[in-house]
């Protein structure tokens, strides 16, 4: 047998584990702790799985609501849809495996996230993607694009899933670190969800799925580890996918799981086997005992280290109700996976592991979770900017030349080069699909729907974390209310840089703040995320990142509003104050090459009221189409609207005082712009009065050209090719 | 002058498409078969003669493109 | 109607063709095993689903097509019952022999899932029947390898007999062979058989039943293998 | 015992990936490179040590599953 290492300062190092860390590890065994436990400490007390920059602070979101079944904590948020149904869902980065190896990287990110959702008991109904790329004139990001969504398409088609929304965005700031967060939905019993948490001694621990290799050893480390110049050497970490093996262990486990046969359940994800095992037993006031001889291994030779480290994707752990092991074995067994008993509850609270007739480690397990490190780390607010005031902007250009400019620029160009490469159609209920405000998925045979987006603006978040933080949810909210959804919980992503900085931790701590306060108030609470540090290379990190996935009901689908206009002769309205506010805008950023300036503030009462007034609109049939006003501002929301249909828009002055620019392309928040026709519009301005609701006209459909007074005629085919061509130009494959 | 290069995944890495053709192979009754992993191949043409250049080139491909070197392993071989 | 789907490791869009089966005919259609060996007694259409059978690996449809079940298949085609392979289905439809040539990689080499306008070439099979000859329908493509190949002979006899069914066109209604999404040869989407009860095709009938989805043109195709069985 | 199957496509038949490959060396300032045509390599445990049979294993191997020679062709290599 190969020997083991001893324990050094700089194996401790290697693991990631600060001197003080081990001290701790030292006082809570009170001895040196084997090899294999080395391992096992580094993994559970490593940032991905511990949370212990962020967890204090993440304590300040609101998490519950009368219709969340399950708050953060599980693999996965649990909401009531009624009638006795239940979503399930929740998003998770992949960002550092994505950017060594963006096929395999990106793709078994899909497959985790998903994991997470069938682990609860839920069929995956969808995946939404958010990715942020570096400059795309930064020589590897073409690369990166390409293999992310190659990665995500051949993982969730070929499991099933449609995937149908998501965000894409460049900015230099990513050029190191790309990000890859996957969101997955799924569609349980409100009764029948399953959770970790063992129950009952002396209980069989089962391990199904795909074999152990070496994969990923020490992948949950490097995820969060900083990139430096040797990135490249810590390539072999990544592991490859397999979604075929992943849709076979979500019919086994559906299928087993209706059979009665599961107690508990965990994915193996990050540090698979420790991790997974660890969980179960703590959440269940359990000890396990490990009996490694009998894992189901594809590799020789494998070590009780490498065994409890691997990442090798596919696989589950289970607690089996007595006398169900055969059953249970049958029908994994039909379905082509491996099946074994690898150990058995216990009751001394001991996570045991043996290997070969050797105790290779024998640790609380409890304290294994509860006792990883907390810091409290220092942290500096952002400083604030100065609010921007148009009339002190030198605007050279005109409105139509800097409409055409916004529509082709990489950020708002269309991302259809990158959708149809999914797979958005199957199972047969994407009633909205990629290209709105919100993806809209019909709930079995309807009437409900859900309604899934993923939002936020990181130039807002590294102007003013606070703000931006409140923005993120705002958006997520106002999407799913623009297609008629009433938001019911969040779900997030928080992509940050060192938070060894005092500067990166302030911006944590106060988007967090910010996404807590607009939770709080929009009532839409978060009940499941993820969070990626690190996120920084050459000691550069990203632009704060939290993204927001949020899920939205429809009580009836056959009520959806759209943003495309339907008809000509239609009066546009723009419902929300519009100030024009110029700060971090998209206008500044694509048009003059100026990030600065406060963001817009975000007045959550006026949110909730304003997206409520368009809800209702939209409930009672009395608006055409429906789109939210967010980066790029009134214009470009027209333009969207305009080019969906093929039908234009002549459009009225801005307000005397204002500068048009500000007026057209200001990011003031709270916003929509809807049509009404002819028979109902007299009835929405009645209803806008009495709510002290601004509404204001904006113009009126028709013809093929959006019109400004004043100003050339858009032609709206040119704009469409225009805002079409940009990706498929970029990623080299001309116009299909 | 004509080269082949063979792409095959590290043997640490998994190898789903090897894994599901050993079990066709098993259902479809072809016997003794231990193992599969599969691979690929890329025939290739060069301009010129200059073997060593060629190899060159080559090696230049597969760092580049053909192969992916965080989970393949590349080898060229002339044939001829 | 009694409809058997057939159910391989791997497949995914059983779901959308049985939901289709069923909102058309009102009965629900039977899922088969891909490792058992016979078909339910009495069973008129057999359909293979989409989906990445086997994950895909080797060649689509390649193992999928070696299954225990297809010798059923192939029985029940043989009697001149009739099969509809979508998609994957088609790929193993090809694989198996059942129909001639193959599919191999999008011509550019991506996956693809948009709608594409299709011209029903004839309206004397049993999947088309409720067409008018020559019309134009959308259905939804989702595939990485619907590019059909064949070699020049094969493609002369199946021109030349009459057997393709569904073509790739523009949006003017025109065929053009060097704009085909896929890259299929003579912008072939879907072909039949020589007795005609055999249908592979690449795009999605099944995911245009419904008009909250799109548009209701998959549902002729459902309606057409109906009335052919009441005809019978 | 170790052999080695190699399947591409027959020489009639059009390769897209190859021609992708051929056109992202270019693009990524490889010279010299003619022309690429991709095929499959399948590394083969069997079973055994004699040849003969191992050859007639993965000959049917190939007829039943490995090759589709509709346009593909196939080679068996038995390496070292
Ligand atoms: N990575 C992606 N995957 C799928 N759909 C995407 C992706 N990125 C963007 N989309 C879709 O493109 C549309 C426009 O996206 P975006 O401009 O971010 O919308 P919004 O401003 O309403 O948040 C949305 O429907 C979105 O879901
Ligand atoms: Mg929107």
């Amino acid at each position: 047998m190969i020997s083991e290492p001893k324990i050094t300062p700089e194996l401790i190092a290697e693991h990631g584990l600060k001197p003080d860390e081990y001290e701790r590890i030292l006082t809570l065994i009170g001895r040196e702790p084997s090899f294999t436990e080395l391992g096992i400490f580094s993994a559970m007390w490593n940032e991905h799985c511990s949370y212990k920059s962020s967890r204090l602070h993440l304590k300040g979101l609101p998490t519950k609501a009368l219709w969340v079944i399950q708050g953060p904590g599980e693999n996965a948020g649990v909401i009531d849809i009624g009638d006795g149904e239940a979503a399930v869902f929740k998003m998770e980065s992949h960002n550092h495996p994505s950017y060594i190896e963006p096929y395999q990287g990106a793709g078994t990110g899909v497959g985790g996230i998903l994991r997470d959702v069938f682990t609860m008991g839920a069929r995956p109904i969808a995946a939404l993607n958010a990715l942020r790329f570096g400059d795309p004139a930064h020589p590897r990001t073409r690369h990166l694009v390409a293999g992310v969504v190659a990665g995500i398409g051949g993982y969730g088609n070929s499991f099933g899933v449609p995937t149908v929304g998501g965000q894409v965005g460049f900015h230099t700031r990513y050029d190191g670190n790309c990000l890859v967060n996957a969101m997955a939905v799924g569609l349980a019993d409100a009764d029948k969800i399953f959770y970790a948490a063992a129950t009952g001694v002396g209980l069989p621990v089962v391990y199904l799925g795909s074999k152990t290799g070496r994969d990923g050893i020490h992948g949950a480390t490097m995820a969060s580890a900083e990139f430096g110049e040797g990135a490249e050497e810590k390539r072999p970490t990544v592991q490859v996918g397999d979604p075929f093996a992943e849709k076979l262990l979500l019919e086994a486990c559906l299928e087993i799981m209706g059979a009665g046969c599961v107690v508990a359940i965990q994915d193996m994800g990050a540090a698979g086997l420790t991790c997974s095992a660890v969980e179960m037993g703590a959440k269940g006031d359990l000890g396990i005992e490990l009996d490694l001889d009998a894992v189901p291994c594809r590799e020789e030779g494998m070590s009780a280290y490498e065994m409890m480290l691997s990442e090798s994707q596919e696989r589950m752990l289970m607690v089996i109700a007595p006398g169900k092991e055969e059953q249970a074995e049958a029908i994994f067994r039909k379905w082509g996976l491996d099946f074994a008993i690898v150990g058995h509850t216990t009751d001394d609270l001991r996570f045991v592991v043996k290997h070969k007739g050797e105790v290779k480690a024998d640790l609380p397990i409890k304290e294994l979770g509860d006792q990883a490190p907390l810091y409290d780390r220092p942290w500096v607010e952002t400083p604030k900017q100065q609010r921007i005031d148009p009339a002190s902007l030198e605007i050279t250009g005109t409105l139509p030349g800097a409409l055409e400019r916004l529509m082709g620029s990489p950020n708002f160009a269309s991302k259809r080069w990158i959708w149809e490469q999914y797979d958005h159609l199957i199972l047969n209920n994407t009633v909205q699909r990629p290209g709105g405000d919100a993806a809209v998925i019909r709930v079995a045979d309807g009437p409900k729907a859900l309604a899934l987006t993923c939002d936020v603006t990181p130039r807002y978040c590294e102007a003013d974390p606070f703000e931006g933080g409140k923005q993120a949810v705002a958006e997520a909210w106002r999407n799913i209310t623009a297609v008629g959804g009433k938001p019911l919980a969040l779900t997030d992503n928080l992509n940050f840089g060192n938070p060894e900085k005092p500067e990166i931790m302030g911006q944590l701590v106060c988007c967090l703040r910010g996404i807590g306060e607009a939770a709080r108030t929009l009532d839409f609470p978060v009940v499941s995320g993820n969070v990626s540090l690190y996120n920084e290379t050459h000691g550069r990190g990203i632009l704060p990142t939290p993204t927001i996935g949020g899920v939205g009901l429809l009580p009836d689908v056959e009520k959806m509003a759209t943003l495309a206009f339907k008809a000509n002769g239609e009066t546009i309205l723009a419902v929300g104050e519009t100030s024009g506010w110029l700060g971090q805008s998209a206008f500044l950023a694509e048009v003059f090459d100026r990030e600065d300036g406060a963001p817009p503030p975000v007045d959550l009462e006026l949110e909730k009221r304003n997206g409520d007034f368009v809800r209702a609109l939209i409930e009672d049939g009395l608006v055409t189409a429906v789109h939210d006003v967010s980066d790029g501002g009134l214009l470009v929301a027209v333009a969207e609207m305009a080019m969906a249909a093929g039908i234009g828009a002549t459009l009225v002055s801005p307000p005397a005082e204002m500068s048009p620019f500000a007026y057209w392309f200001g990011e003031d928040q709270a916003r929509y712009v809807l049509t009404v026709n002819g028979g109902s519009k007299g009835a929405v301005i009645k209803r806008a009065e009495a709510a002290g609701i601004a509404l204001s006209k904006l113009g009126t459909t028709g013809g093929d050209k959006i019109a400004l007074p004043g100003e050339r005629a858009i032609v709206l085919e040119a704009l469409r090719e225009r805002n079409e061509a940009w990706l498929p130009i970029y990623m080299g494959a001309g116009m299909m | 002058m004509k080269a082949r290069v063979l792409v095959t995944l590290k043997s640490a890495v998994l190898d789903p498409q090897g894994k599901a053709i050993e079990g066709a192979l098993r259902s479809l009754g072809v016997p003794g078969i231990a193992s599969v992993r599969q691979g690929k191949v890329f025939d290739v043409e060069l301009d010129g003669t200059d073997k060593d250049k060629a190899e060159a080139t080559l090696k230049d491909a597969c760092e580049k493109l053909l192969a992916n070197t965080v989970i393949e392993t590349y080898r060229i071989e002339f044939v001829g | 109607m009694k409809a058997a789907v057939i159910l391989f490791p791997g497949s995914n869009r059983e779901g959308d063709v049985a939901h289709a089966i069923r909102q058309i005919t009102g009965v629900e259609p039977a899922v088969v095993w891909h490792a058992d060996t016979e078909l339910p007694a009495g069973t008129d259409l057999v359909v293979l689903p989409g989906g990445f059978s086997y994950g895909d690996y080797l060649r689509c449809g390649a193992i999928a097509a070696r299954a225990a079940i297809m010798d059923a298949v192939r029985a029940h085609a043989a009697r001149g019952g009739l099969v509809l392979g979508v998609c994957n289905g088609f790929q193993i439809l090809c694989e198996s022999g059942l129909l001639p040539g193959v599919l191999v990689r999008n011509a550019r080499l991506r996956f693809i899932c948009r709608e594409a306008l299709l011209k029903v070439e004839r309206n004397d099979t049993p999947f088309t029947s409720r067409y008018a000859r020559g019309a134009v329908v959308r259905f939804p493509v989702a595939h990485g390898e619907g590019n059909y190949a064949a070699d020049a002979d094969t493609l002369k006899r199946l021109e030349g007999e009459g057997r393709v069914v569904f073509r790739y066109v523009m949006p003017d209604g025109r065929r053009d062979d060097t704009q085909v999404l896929n890259g299929a040869a003579n912008s072939i989407a879907g072909i039949v058989s020589e007795k005609l009860n055999v249908l592979g095709l690449m795009p999605h009938p099944e995911n245009q039943v419904d008009p909250l989805l799109g548009s209701t043109d998959g549902r002729a195709l459902f309606e057409s293998m109906v009335d052919a069985l009441e005809r019978v």
